[in-house]
């Protein structure tokens, strides 16, 4: 069991410094979306299944979505 | 093994809080600011679950008989970062919403080059 | 240089915050707070789910302040992008016959999923903050897929959300007037427990905020992506 | 009639002016004239009759209290005459101007709070009603806008600086006496324990000697009186700045009372000491600068500094000669400046607004009235006998005489011949001399001008012919704060150390006067010739370069100038802009990037705990 957590934790910061090393906007969205989703399996982990649904439809789904939205009324990559 | 019995959860929340930080420092890219404060708030909220955690306890529902009180998880901060996830996307749309004005009104994301901004 | 002085500032960070969590065992014993609403809670609200009851039943009133909150982020939203000139934002893309035939089964099931899900707070895990939010996505799902839908019925949105919100005041202030003790009183009776018609007005104020964050978060979408066709 | 109508009168007055002027302005000059004669009369109707009242009971715990008694009575007639006098003159004054609404209701106000500070029985009323009177002050103040913001900003920072200390002060005596009603505190302060007292008459002083403009506070003074309307320069000379005086003779008499000031401090450096060498001071530098001003206002400004210092040093000794002095100056100098003021507002009216002493001059065929006005009021500023201010500097004089203060004699007597020296140039460059051409056709001095200059002017002589009548007030008050009475009569004061009697000058002037006037009439008669019929070695003088008003005392202002800067002034402004500069840097850390904000936030953070894990304070 632990084992899998740590495993996931370290996807997490490896997506997190992906979002923070790449230079496409639209990339690191998508890892800052992995991050959340990752989060969400922990909060189950952690017995707390509301969070956890609230994370998953929020974190990954809709803030990605008004990411993506607003990435497209403005520029994609990052000079 | 025990470090990661204990610390492990600890260690991703503090990691996602510093490169949140991290992004939000040295970035000059206000999108990609809001990117690392979304970082920083699912940090926050992992470490505030982390910390309601009890060794072995179940989810605070009682679902199914046999779920006793003295076994669940500490139903406070779950019920705190339930409503800040909610309002993080709202004040993270909020905040996406100026980038958009920004970009229209200067053309340009970074905020080394928006000079009307400053003093 | 910035780099530098970031990284060294935040080492500093993390010193303290080693030096601190090596004092603060994980999954020990809860708070004494904590222990009240998990040993009291079922007979207090009437809600299975703790969680709900503490948002809902001890902590009504901070609920109505986020949702204030989540309200005027809404607002500021519309109002920030609402001075914007409309212009066109380059061509889109068709898309692909599965994500259109996926969404024609697949919205109505969301729909409904959400609904299950902020009918049953008290119940299971989930609740009216969730539920809304998968409705929601619902809705993306729905901005991805077709291309010429028509939008959001603004009248019926704004419908909902205000009935929302001010089925929650109401019922606050009835409860106020009867049981003349405190904002959100529990005036209904908590019914037979662990079946859907019990804890008195939670499922009641639930199902307004799973209309009202409903409602907003597809209203965020929508505004988001208007000016640019 | 009770103290609350009164006060009722006064403030509703004020409101009722200001709508009734939206109604119609003449209206509104009724209401306004009305309202404040009706005050006059109110105010007199409580001559010898103390009252005392509840205002209203249980304010955050503590009742506001009014009361009438000698003192806020003399103080209370003549801020009411004044007002009344000025709002009459305002009818002519400020007929051309815009929102007189505005301005007849400022006036109006300021009256109805000096009004209150005078009957306030306890410190959160007098508090309240310094405030309300400041605030109104700095509006009307800035009325004419531009400059005049400037000076109301000066005043209101200086202004707010003293009610600050105020509060202070009474904050101090709540927690230590429980109570603020003024009669109460009275007798529990003289048990306190010196240090305290000085404490609370050092806070007190700074904030009433800022009203008073006292020496190193003055500096909102000048610009004050300058940059406002006219008629309204004449109230803040007259009575507004003379609130100081009043705060003063409570907080040093009605609160702590004399003899604990008399024993505060030791040697040289006593309170009382301190506060008489800060008198002379303010007396002697303003009235030099005084004559270096070109502008009729701003002369008479800082003559209005330096007359202050003379009821400072009345006061200051604590003697009943020296407070008769004190107080009856008070009333003298408000009646000679509000004169003097009038006179330069009618001046300035009738040559639409030019105050420059250096282009102005032989007007005194054009206003008769006018220089009536002026040359009794400078008569008065100077002290000439048979006026009231000599009578109230001879008290002055006789005081610092009696309590073998040579040196302080001296500044008062530098003072006056200060004060002829300029206040003779002042005479001279409006009225007398040459007319300049284009003031030869002026417009007439209005009926609304005339009549409160002459009957301040009337005031100026009765006083100053019988004195006995002021003085007779005067003396009440000194009983009211436990001095020994003076022996006063209608003609002067008798005392063991000199007597004035005024009959007995009054008719010595007279004999000489006629002998005098015998002497010109039996000589040659004169023979009027124009101004420009002179010899100039044939040639025809230029009537405009000749015009001796200009550069009056020019060697004497080459001589003094570099030495009478008012340094406080410039000291202050250099604090300002340090004040300025250093802001003006701070705010540069509003970078206006995120990630600097960030960077502030976590690097507080990792100081605290830094400094927490190295030392572990916390």
């Amino acid at each position: 069991m632990i084992i899998i957590v740590s495993v996931l934790i370290i996807i997490m910061l490896a997506a997190a410094v992906a979002a923070c090393i790449f230079k496409d906007l639209l990339s690191a969205t998508i890892a800052s979306c992995m991050v959340s989703l990752i989060a969400a399996v922990l909060f189950f982990f952690l017995q707390a299944p509301d969070v956890a649904m609230a994370e998953a439809s929020i974190g990954a789904a809709l803030v990605t979505a008004v990411f993506v939205i607003a990435i497209r009324r403005t520029r994609r990559y990052e000079e | 093994m025990s470090f990661l019995q204990n610390y492990a959860y600890y260690t991703g929340a503090f990691g996602l809080i510093l490169i949140g930080l991290f992004i939000m420092m040295t970035k000059r890219n206000y999108i990609k600011i809001i990117i690392g404060l979304s970082i920083l708030e699912t940090g926050v909220n992992l470490f505030l679950i982390a910390v309601g955690y009890i060794s072995g306890g179940t989810a605070p529902i009682f679902s199914r008989s046999g779920i006793t009180a003295e076994k669940m998880v500490d139903p406070v901060p779950q019920a705190l970062v339930l409503t800040a996830i909610v309002i993080g996307v709202a004040v993270l749309g909020m905040a996406l919403a100026l980038a958009i004005r920004l970009h229209k009104h200067f053309g340009t994301l970074n905020l080394l080059e928006i000079r009307e901004q400053r003093w | 240089m910035k780099k530098g002085v970031s990284i060294i500032l935040l080492l500093i960070l993390l010193w303290g915050v080693v030096a601190a969590l090596s004092e603060m065992p994980f999954g020990k014993a809860k708070l004494e707070v904590a222990g009240h609403y998990t040993d009291y809670g079922k007979e207090d609200t009437g809600a299975a789910n703790i969680v709900t009851s503490v948002v809902l039943g001890y902590r009504g009133f901070d609920t109505l302040g986020e949702v204030t909150v989540l309200f005027l982020a809404c607002i500021g939203l519309a109002v920030v992008l609402s001075t914007l000139k409309k212009q066109g934002c380059g061509a889109r893309q068709t898309p692909s016959l599965i994500l259109n035939t996926g969404f024609r089964f697949l919205f109505p099931l969301i729909l409904l999923f959400g609904t299950y899900v902020f009918m049953h707070g008290h119940l299971s895990p989930g609740g009216g903050f969730q539920g809304g939010a998968v409705i929601a996505s619902g809705f993306v799902l729905m901005y991805l897929s077709v291309p010429k839908i028509k939008r959001l019925n603004h009248f019926v949105s704004t419908l909902f959300e205000s009935v929302g919100g001010l089925i929650f005041l109401v019922i606050g202030l009835i409860g106020l007037k009867l049981g003349s003790q405190y904002f959100l009183n529990n005036f209904l009776p908590n019914g037979e427990f662990n079946t859907l018609l019990s804890a008195g007005i939670i499922p009641v104020i639930y199902i307004a905020i799973g209309f009202k964050v409903g409602s907003e978060l597809s209203k965020i979408i929508d505004v988001l992506l208007e000016e640019s066709e | 009639m009770s103290l609350e109508i009164l006060l009722a009168i006064a403030y509703g007055g004020a409101f009722l002016t200001y709508f009734s002027g939206k109604i119609s302005q003449g209206l509104r000059d009724g209401a306004a004239v009305l309202l404040s004669l009706g005050t006059v009369l109110i105010v007199s109707s409580f001559y010898n009759v103390p009252a005392a009242s509840v205002l209203y009971e249980g304010f955050l715990g503590l009742s506001l209290v009014l009361r009438m008694n000698s003192l806020a009575w003399f103080f209370a007639i003549a801020i009411v005459s004044f007002n009344a006098l000025c709002v009459i003159y305002s009818l002519a004054y400020m007929k051309d101007r815009n929102e007189k609404d505005y301005y007849y209701f400022m006036l109006l106000l300021i009256n109805a709070a000096m009004l209150t500070i005078v009957l306030s029985g306890d410190l959160v009323t007098f508090f309240i009603a310094w405030e309300i009177m400041s605030w109104a002050t700095f509006l009307l103040i800035s009325y004419n806008r531009n400059g005049a913001l400037q000076a109301g900003i000066k005043y209101i920072v200086l202004s707010l600086i003293g009610s600050m200390c105020m509060l202070i002060g009474i904050l101090s005596v709540y927690t230590s006496f429980n109570t603020l009603n003024i009669s109460e505190l009275s007798g529990q302060l003289t048990t306190a324990s010196a240090g305290y007292k000085l404490f609370l008459l050092i806070i007190f002083s700074i904030t009433f000697g800022i009203k008073n403009a006292v020496m190193p506070l003055h500096t909102w003074l000048p610009d004050a009186y300058t940059e406002s309307p006219t008629p309204f320069s004449a109230v803040l000379s007259g009575m507004l700045t003379r609130m100081g005086v009043y705060g003063f003779l409570v907080i040093l008499f009605g609160i702590v009372g004399i003899k604990s000031v008399l024993t505060l401090g030791s040697g040289f450096i006593s309170y009382t000491k301190t506060m008489a060498w800060l008198g002379a001071i303010t007396i002697v530098i303003p009235t030099f600068i005084a004559m270096l001003q070109n502008d009729a206002k701003k002369l008479l400004a800082w003559h209005g500094i330096g007359q202050g210092g003379y009821m400072i040093l009345g006061i200051a000794f604590g003697t009943s000669l020296g407070m008769a002095g004190g107080i009856f100056h008070t009333l003298n100098h408000a009646i000679y400046i509000v004169l003097l003021f009038l006179s330069v507002g009618a001046v300035e009216y009738s040559t639409s607004g030019i105050r420059d002493l250096n282009s102005l001059g032989g007007l005194f065929k054009k206003m008769p009235i006018a220089f009536l006005g002026g040359f009794l009021g400078i008569s008065g500023l100077i002290g000439v006998p048979l006026t009231n201010g000599f009578v109230s500097k001879w008290l002055i004089y006789k005081t610092l005489i009696l309590e073998n203060a040579p040196f302080l004699a001296f500044a008062a007597l530098l003072g006056t011949w200060g004060t002829i020296l300029s206040v003779y140039k002042f005479l001279h460059n409006l009225y007398l001399g040459q007319i300049p051409e284009k003031h030869k056709n002026i417009k007439k001095t209005p009926l609304a001008m005339q009549v409160p200059i002459v009957i301040l002017s009337f005031a100026i002589i009765l006083f100053g012919i019988m004195p006995g009548l002021p003085l007779k007030v005067i003396n009440s008050i000194n009983v009211a704060f436990g001095f020994s009475p003076l022996d006063v009569n209608l003609w002067g004061v008798v005392s063991e150390a000199g007597t004035l009697n005024m009959l007995n000058i009054f008719t010595a002037l007279i004999v000489f006067g006629a002998i005098v006037w015998g002497i010109f009439r039996i000589s040659r008669p004169a023979t009027l010739t124009d101004q420009y019929d002179n010899y100039a070695a044939g040639a025809a003088i230029p009537k405009d370069k000749y015009h001796y008003t200009v550069e009056y005392y020019a060697p004497f202002y080459r001589m003094v100038k570099p030495f009478l800067k008012d340094i406080f002034d410039l000291l202050y402004q250099k604090v300002a802009r340090a004040n300025d500069f250093l802001c003006d840097n701070i705010r540069k850390i509003y970078t206006g990037y995120v990630g600097n904000y960030v960077m502030y936030i976590v690097f507080f953070m990792a100081f605290l705990i830094f400094i927490q894990l190295k030392w572990s304070v916390f």
